[in-house]
């Protein structure tokens, strides 16, 4: 079985937040009123982070990273899951299963890095919007978490394929859509085990980190560190 | 036992209450918002569509996903050169304009100041009339169109209307402005490939330019040798944080900056000698214009850059051995404007455009004509409207001019003063709600259009196919356009019926040189490559029908190895220039005062003022900061704890134009004399109105060669 | 001894079941108008999500979790402390037991239903039993909670059977009611040996269960990675806050209904200043367990846990944790300790303030943890929306109206302890006094094998 | 005892309310579908194979009811002149669709593929929708209800992922 | 009323601690065998669950045997 993984590279990184916007069309995240988005409660399943300003003005450099589900192997979410409604599947992807979920919020009280997003409100979506849904994936009604799931119906349909063709499933027939979409290849994807993927070469890159490795969560999102 | 009727009555009461708790304690499990309904009941047929994203000048490829012949996704197509798979924000979402509610369904028409929908005969019939009747000489048009074809259509228009009262909105032409006079044309790209050090004047490369994506790319590659760029920049925005060294510096001393840089090559002598005296006119006047004034030192206690980074950056562009000094229409945007640009033309040339690169190759027709169609050839802008009693038709294409410039008020006069105003804008924006007659233009994804670019080095055509049919009674105003020629006889020898014809009599060339490739398949390599060089060629086509259907299908056409040779124009720069003669002003009269200034900046989201209609994007525009639906500003905390404002409070900013409530942000990087305040928001025309217009409250001071207003040197004040 | 024949003086404890002042049926009305009022609070919640709430997206538990922390914690006054002093001996007890039970009763009830209102998808709550997973903090304290409140209520209900069987033989309008509660119980001494045998098994019992019940809570904390929460120190520290809200709950509830149903014959000063001194004993433990935890996150200086410690020292949550202090240990040790402010009206006054400070601490707790995230994310002042604070209008109310209710049905003050203790404890602690001292006396060893036969 | 009558009355009502709200709500739409068509006679008689009307079986999610050009195919002149079947051809000579009623539904959080079913499952249509060939009428029910223990148990037999993912979504 | 009937509504009220017991019981077995489906912390859920359901056995327990024992010695004379 392989173990997805993904790396972003922040040196190649523009911070043209395409891959925030591919997530949430791909996903069909709910867009929410603007009340709610002015007292925090906007969905976003990659966001862009600001993490903090190295140097002093004007050498001055923010440090932002795109930031989704860590789809951590050691995964603090689903220890505290009272429903099984977010679990490790074989694949190493933390997923989410909607109709499962009670809303009890533990999840998102005990993820280190803040990815879980509750449907606060009823889903109800401007007009435009609700017909570009992504009929693969569904819409979410109100009082369930959900998160990144490495676009695990783009998963399914590319195995579904690949089964259909008499193959086995090949590099590149599945990848998220943040990762298809960055404009700058900057988020690589694939298999962790497989020593001669890119992405398990660039995770063992001198230049790799973890967010919060302290915590031992072993995230298999991992970053490359931009080059001075 | 006993019942009367009190007992029966209880009875019935009772059994009437616990039906009505149970059934509402029941329908209470099945609330409403609980239950999502099905999203689609299709047989659900999935099918990809090719075409090109004409959200911005990037001219990237689209492919559309199809269920039961509906878009409703939109991705990057990995075969154009263009993107490469890669897509931004603006191209993702571009299938929502398409189902957008508030799309004008048919023509409209103002009855005593209100819309009213009339049929595309009416439209038209009203158009032609005034075009007979009062057009010759009297008519205006400004346009916003990334298509040299449209544009070229445009001005054969205006030409047969005889007015020179044009202008086509594109970013490449804007750029490639002061290239035009001060050179004898302009260079086709940058030569990534052999550059090696970039001096950025205030582009935002990879948000927003004539390619984001491309220049995304290439940047990276440019970085990933090893190569360094530096960025003069009044903010910094996400391109400047990738450079090397960010040195903040407001827009209308880019010219100081410029000349400082240059007194340093001067005084050192590295500057290509050879270049300077064959092509260089004026050189000496050049010289001794920069000696007297331009001295690190002088630049310094005018512009704040501290003459060690002047000189540093100098010396690695002198040392460099293919330098670019880039600038794109940004650098137009403040009290300096055309002199900025000329002082960076004048840069490059004391390295001879060692780091540009030019198509050898002009057979091409488009390209060929790219320069008649798009190079300014009159001034005219879009600001000379105001006091212009000549104009007695106004034609906008898809501009939104109004919205995306200071000094609205003025304009807004301007236009309501024109007897007859049509617009061709397929929304009711802040400039076509101004306009007498809307005749609303498809969709993106409903429309036949094409794209030139050379800006990767290779020439490009692009192609946008429409996906679906159109949906309401639209009309492609290339067809309005091509008709009205054939109809009002505006040209000799008119032959086009639609626009297709229009666009197929400029693309035939293109067949018959036989060159390139479609873009069905990824770039040649090895052998193929070598035999592609040799002018081999493995067309998938056999007939002018057969490659133009194919090109629609598959998204354009491009030739992958174009014979280029280094740029080498004659400069024809005069010490006038840079003196912007007639305006009085001198070198290094621009001193800043110790005010603050308010510093409008633009995102890739919307940078034209047309996106932000989009729920996805406009929810998206402040996420970074967590701000959401409202304007912000960012300010520097040392100036905000000067101010007494406080991090993510409302404040009330002031200007001359009146005040507006902001956000504030706190941003350690920014100038401390500035207050950054993002364009985008504050669409008035729609339903809901989010945030603020910053233009609108900018007291911009207007070049006016080139009729753009200054974005940072409006003085501001926090309430 | 026929359970006919009542002590005179007991009649008073009687009173309040048969009789009901117009004040009385007023407070109802209001407080039932309060929790119609949280009730429809609810009901909107239900249909417009929880969106209705102040909860946003890092600060996604709050009003309700506090409060659920809180009453639960107000839970144990009540089982936790008779279980205890029932187990000490302690015969100031006799009068107190009654009433810490009862609130114990009504409080979990309330607090227990506190999760299900935090539920984003309430109709789903069968997914529990269905397909539940027992690692989960959350199943622990579902399971614990169930188990604290079916061994209270027990615990309630056992020692109340002789006094059922007294209102069972006054007779009146509830005859059949009482019969069918009393269990058959006449007073034999074998009924009664059974009674107390069970009395004293679930006494045992009780008192783990009761400190499991918190220590979990505390674990649903401290089992995630949250700074703040990610402590050793909570379970414990979570039962003696849960201690010292129930002696402060306790004796607010003792103080009013002393009043309100004129028991100042039953319980006396002396009650009051021996739960005084409880209270200061578990004030200064609480100190002492508040400190150790800051202190050891202040000497770490781990920047994830500053950024929480700083938020409650010097941020925007300040001024709750200042008065948390004010409320949980200045006042409470100031007032307990001085002997001229230790009258009842001293004691009432720092309960009240207790309850306020504890609930102030169940906010420190969880708010800013969750409004500071370990990776950089907005954060700002959690304020609760009008829905949150009608419902947890509606449960303090309901807690109220519960306590009423049990009034008009049951006697607050054990009838039957009291009667035992003035028949048997003063001989009965006497002797055991007796025992203590050097020398032990004939008539004493006597007493003990009578007792012992018995 | 009167008391407890209305005690009881409240008791029969509730239960009531419940059972009337229950089957208010889950009531299945009372529908008559445009034609009788008879599976009996295509698929029995004739013995079409199933793919050949419901084109997307093999290919997608969805087996797809077919349109009006798959009968068109066949019916573009009426071959029998049964009432129905000049129905049909009305509906042919006119280009409309058929607005058939779609009696199976897959909630939009399940991610059911007739492909990986069908196609790569192996599975024979008869499985789940009954031996079609033998009705001559369009059925009004759900041969196999859609529920997941239904879901469950087949992949629980066949050894199937019991993964939730592979499902939900 | 008939002390037949009293008896017995007293014997539901006690049932149902039993009934709570039971279905106490029942549920730890489904989730462990649930866990055990699942393949996932089957250990723990066994651990916990013994320790629930003792507990609540023993609740019940003690009613019953207060319940049944006051019945028992209801007649017997002082």
């Amino acid at each position: 079985m392989p173990k997805y993984g993904m790396v972003i590279d922040l040196n190649k990184c523009s911070s043209c937040q395409a891959c925030v916007t591919a997530c949430k069309i791909e996903n069909n995240v709910q867009i929410v009123s603007e009340y709610d988005a002015q007292h925090g409660r906007a969905m976003f399943w990659m966001k862009m982070l600001t993490m903090e300003f190295e140097g002093d003005y004007p050498n001055i450099r923010p440090k932002t990273l795109p930031r989704n589900c860590m789809q951590c192997d050691e995964p603090s979410c689903i220890k505290v899951c009272p429903v099984r409604a977010t679990y490790k599947n074989e694949v190493g992807i933390v997923a989410q299963i909607y109709p499962q979920c009670i809303g009890c919020r533990y999840c998102m009280a005990n993820c280190p890095y803040t990815v879980k997003v509750f449907n606060w409100d009823r889903n109800e979506q401007p007009k435009e919007v609700e017909k570009c849904y992504d009929p693969d994936v569904s819409v979410r009604p109100k009082g369930v978490v959900e998160k990144c799931t490495f676009c695990i119906h783009r998963l399914q349909i590319a195995s579904e394929k690949a089964k259909a063709e008499h193959r086995d499933m090949e590099p590149g027939d599945y990848v998220p859509a943040c990762v298809e979409t960055c404009p700058v290849d900057a988020i690589s994807f694939g298999d962790l085990d497989d020593k001669k993927s890119e992405v398990s070469k660039e995770s063992r890159d001198y230049r790799s980190f973890a967010l919060l490795d302290e915590l031992g969560t072993v995230p298999k999102v991992r970053y490359l560190n931009a080059i001075e | 036992m006993e019942m009367n009727r009190r007992d029966f009555a209880k009875l019935l009461g009772g059994s009437l209450i616990g039906f009505a708790v149970g059934g509402a304690g029941d329908a209470l499990l099945k609330i409403p918002g609980m239950v999502v309904p099905l999203l689609y009941s299709g047989p659900h047929v999935e099918t990809w569509k090719v075409t090109t994203c004409a959200k911005c000048p990037g001219k990237c490829g689209l492919r559309v996903r199809m269920i039961d012949k509906f878009p409703v996704q939109a991705f990057g197509n990995p075969l154009s050169p263009m993107n490469k798979g890669g897509i931004c924000p603006m191209g993702l979402t571009s299938v929502e304009n398409l189902y957008h509610p508030d799309r004008l369904t048919s023509p409209m028409k103002k009855v005593n100041g209100r819309f009213q929908e009339i049929s595309y005969a009416e439209a038209y019939g009203i158009l032609t009339n005034a075009l007979s009747s009062n057009g010759k000489g009297k008519a205006a048009f400004v346009a916003q169109t990334d298509s040299a074809f449209m544009g070229g259509l445009i001005k054969q228009l205006m030409a047969g209307l005889e007015s020179e009262k044009v202008v086509v909105d594109n970013f490449a032409s804007s750029s490639s402005m002061p290239f035009d006079r001060a050179a004898a044309d302009h260079p086709d790209f940058i030569d990534f490939e052999s550059c090696d050090y970039i001096v950025n004047f205030g582009s935002q490369l990879t948000e927003i330019s004539e390619s984001p994506l491309y220049f995304s790319r290439s940047m990276n590659d440019f970085r990933a040798k090893r190569n360094e760029f530096s960025t003069f920049s009044p903010k910094l925005t996400p391109d400047a944080y990738k450079a090397n060294r960010w040195v903040p510096v407001s827009p209308e001393f880019y010219v100081d900056v410029a000349l400082g840089l240059a007194y340093v090559i001067l005084t050192d002598g590295t500057y290509d000698k050879t270049f300077v005296g064959n092509e260089f006119k004026d050189f000496d006047g050049f010289k001794k214009l920069v000696m007297e004034n331009y001295s690190p030192a002088a630049v310094e206690s005018r512009t704040g850059v501290a003459s060690k980074y002047l000189i540093e950056t100098a010396r690695k562009f002198a040392n460099a051995s293919a330098p670019v000094a880039y600038f794109d229409e940004s650098i137009l945007y403040s009290s300096s404007g055309m002199r900025n640009a000329y002082a960076v033309v004048a840069l490059n040339a004391l390295k001879g455009f060692a780091g540009y690169g030019k198509l050898k190759d002009r057979e091409l027709p488009d390209f060929e004509n790219k320069k008649e169609n798009e190079s300014p050839q009159s001034s005219w802008n879009s600001r000379m409207l105001i006091g212009d009693k000549d104009i007695k038709i106004l034609m906008i294409y898809r501009s939104n001019f109004v919205f995306n410039s200071p000094g609205q008020d003025d304009l807004r006069k301007a236009i309501s003063d024109i007897p007859m105003v049509i617009s061709f804008s397929p929304f009711i924006d802040e400039t076509s709600e101004l306009a007498d007659l809307i005749i609303p233009d498809h969709d993106d994804l409903e429309k036949l259009d094409a794209f030139s670019s050379t800006v990767t080095g290779a020439p490009v055509i692009s192609t946008q196919q429409p996906v679906v049919k159109p949906f309401y009674s639209t009309v492609h105003t290339g067809d309005v356009i091509v008709s009205l020629i054939a109809d009002l006889k505006l040209s000799k020898n008119w032959s086009c019926k639609k626009y297709e014809d229009y666009l197929q009599s400029y693309l035939k060339p293109v067949y018959k040189h036989g060159k390139g490739m479609l873009m069905n398949q990824q770039k040649p390599t090895g052998l193929e490559k070598s035999l592609h060089q040799a002018g081999w060629q493995m067309a998938s086509y056999s007939s002018f029908d057969e490659f133009w259907q194919q090109m629609l299908k598959h998204g354009g056409w491009w030739d992958p190895f174009p014979q280029t040779s280094k740029y080498k124009p004659a400069v024809s720069l005069t010490v006038d220039h840079l003196t912007a003669n007639g305006r009085g002003d001198q070198p290094g009269k621009n001193a800043r005062g110790n005010s603050l200034k308010l510093n409008i900046f633009h995102r890739n989201f919307d940078y034209r003022g047309n996106m932000l209609r989009n729920p996805v994007l406009t929810e998206q525009f402040g996420m970074d900061k967590d701000v959401y639906y409202e304007t912000w500003i960012e300010i520097n905390p040392a100036t905000a704890k000067r101010l007494s404002v406080g991090d993510r409070t409302k404040v009330k900013v002031k200007t001359g134009k009146g005040a507006f409530e902001a956000f504030v942000i706190y941003n350690p990087a920014v100038v401390p004399a500035n207050i950054d305040v993002p364009f985008g928001l504050g669409h008035t025309a729609s339903k809901k109105v989010y945030g603020v217009n910053p233009m609108q409250y900018s007291d911009a001071v207007f070049d006016e060669e080139t009729g753009k207003p200054s974005l940072s040197e409006t003085e501001v004040k926090i309430v | 001894m026929s359970y006919q024949d009542l002590h005179d003086e007991d009649e008073v404890l009687f009173r309040p079941i048969y009789e009901s002042s117009r004040s009385f049926y007023i407070i109802v009305i209001v407080l039932t108008a309060v929790f119609l009022f949280g009730l429809g609070c609810y009901i909107r919640q239900l249909f417009y999500g929880l969106g209705a709430t102040g909860m946003d997206e890092p600060v996604s538990w709050a009003f309700y979790i506090i409060d659920f922390v809180f009453f639960i914690g107000i839970s144990h006054a009540g089982t936790l402390i008779s279980a205890i002093l029932r187990l000490s001996k302690a015969e100031w007890r006799r009068p107190i037991t009654r009433m810490a039970e009862v609130i114990t009763g009504i409080v979990l009830a309330i607090g227990g239903l506190h999760p299900v209102i935090d539920l984003g998808r309430p109709d789903r709550i069968l997914h529990l039993f269905e397909r539940g997973r027992l690692q989960s903090p959350l199943l622990w304290d579902l399971t614990s909670v169930t188990a604290y409140f079916t061994a209270s209520t027990i615990y309630l209900y056992i020692p109340m059977i002789p006094d059922i069987a007294l209102l069972r033989d006054r007779g009146g309008k509830l005859h059949n009611f009482y019969k069918i509660l009393a269990w058959g119980y006449k007073g034999t001494p074998k009924q009664k040996h059974a009674l107390e045998r069970a009395i004293n098994i679930l006494m045992v019992m009780v008192i783990p269960i009761a400190i499991s019940v918190h220590t979990i809570i505390a674990w649903i904390f401290g089992m995630t990675l949250q700074p703040g929460w990610h402590s050793t120190i909570f379970g414990p520290y979570f039962v003696v806050g849960a201690i010292y809200s129930g002696i402060a709950a306790l004796v607010i509830v003792m103080i009013v209904f002393r009043k309100v149903y004129h028991f100042e014959d039953y319980l006396k000063e002396i009650h009051f200043k021996y739960l005084g001194t409880l209270l200061l004993v578990v004030s200064l433990l609480w100190t002492y367990f508040t400190f150790a935890e800051f202190l050891t996150t202040f000497y770490g200086h781990e920047p994830a846990e500053m950024r929480v410690f700083l938020y409650k020292f010097v941020g925007p949550y300040a001024p709750f944790f200042w008065l948390m202090v004010l409320c949980n240990f200045l006042m409470p040790v100031i007032v307990l300790s001085n002997k001229k402010t230790k009258t009842i009206k001293g004691i009432l006054v720092a309960s009240i303030g207790v309850v306020v400070g504890m609930w102030l601490e169940r906010l420190i707790i969880i708010i800013p943890t969750l409004a500071n995230p370990r990776l950089p994310y907005p954060t700002g002042m959690y304020t609760p929306s009008i829905t949150e604070i009608g419902i947890a209008a509606a449960a303090t109310s309901a807690f109220v109206l519960g306590f009423m209710g049990f009034s008009k049905l049951f006697p607050l003050i054990s009838i039957w302890e009291t009667k035992e203790g003035r028949e048997h404890s003063v001989h009965e602690v006497s002797m055991r006094l007796k025992e203590y001292l050097p020398g032990k006396t004939e008539e004493s060893r006597v007493e003990a094998s009578v007792k012992a036969e018995i | 005892m009167k008391n407890k009558l209305v005690l009881l009355a409240i008791v029969i009502g509730f239960s009531a309310g419940v059972v009337v709200v229950n089957t208010a709500v889950d009531r299945e739409e009372k529908f008559t579908q445009p034609i009788v068509f008879s599976h009996a006679i295509h698929a029995g008689k004739f013995r079409i194979p199933c793919m050949a009307c419901h084109q997307n079986v093999m290919l997608g999610a969805r087996a797809s009811i077919p349109n009006i050009e798959v009968c068109g195919a066949c019916h573009s002149t009426p071959m029998q002149k049964t009432p129905q079947e000049l129905l049909v051809y009305k509906y042919v000579s006119e280009h409309k669709q058929i607005p058939w009623y779609n009696i199976y539904h897959v909630p939009d959080y399940v991610y059911f593929s007739h492909r990986r079913h069908v196609a790569i499952g192996k599975l024979n249509c008869k499985l789940c929708h009954g031996d079609m060939a033998a009705l001559d009428s369009p059925p009004k029910t759900q041969f196999l209800q859609i529920k997941m223990q239904n879901c469950w148990n087949c992949h629980e037999k066949h050894h199937v992922t019991t993964d939730c993912s592979h499902c939900h979504r | 009323m008939k002390d037949r009937t009293i008896y017995l509504i007293q014997l539901m009220t006690l049932s149902f601690n039993w009934i709570l017991a039971i279905s106490v019981t029942l549920w730890f077995i489904n989730l462990v065998v649930v866990a055990n489906q699942v393949k996932d912390t089957q250990t723990a859920s066994l651990w916990i669950s013994i320790l629930a359901i003792t507990i609540f056995w023993i609740l019940a327990g003690v009613l019953s045997y207060v319940f049944f024992s006051l019945h028992k010695y209801a007649d017997e004379v002082k």
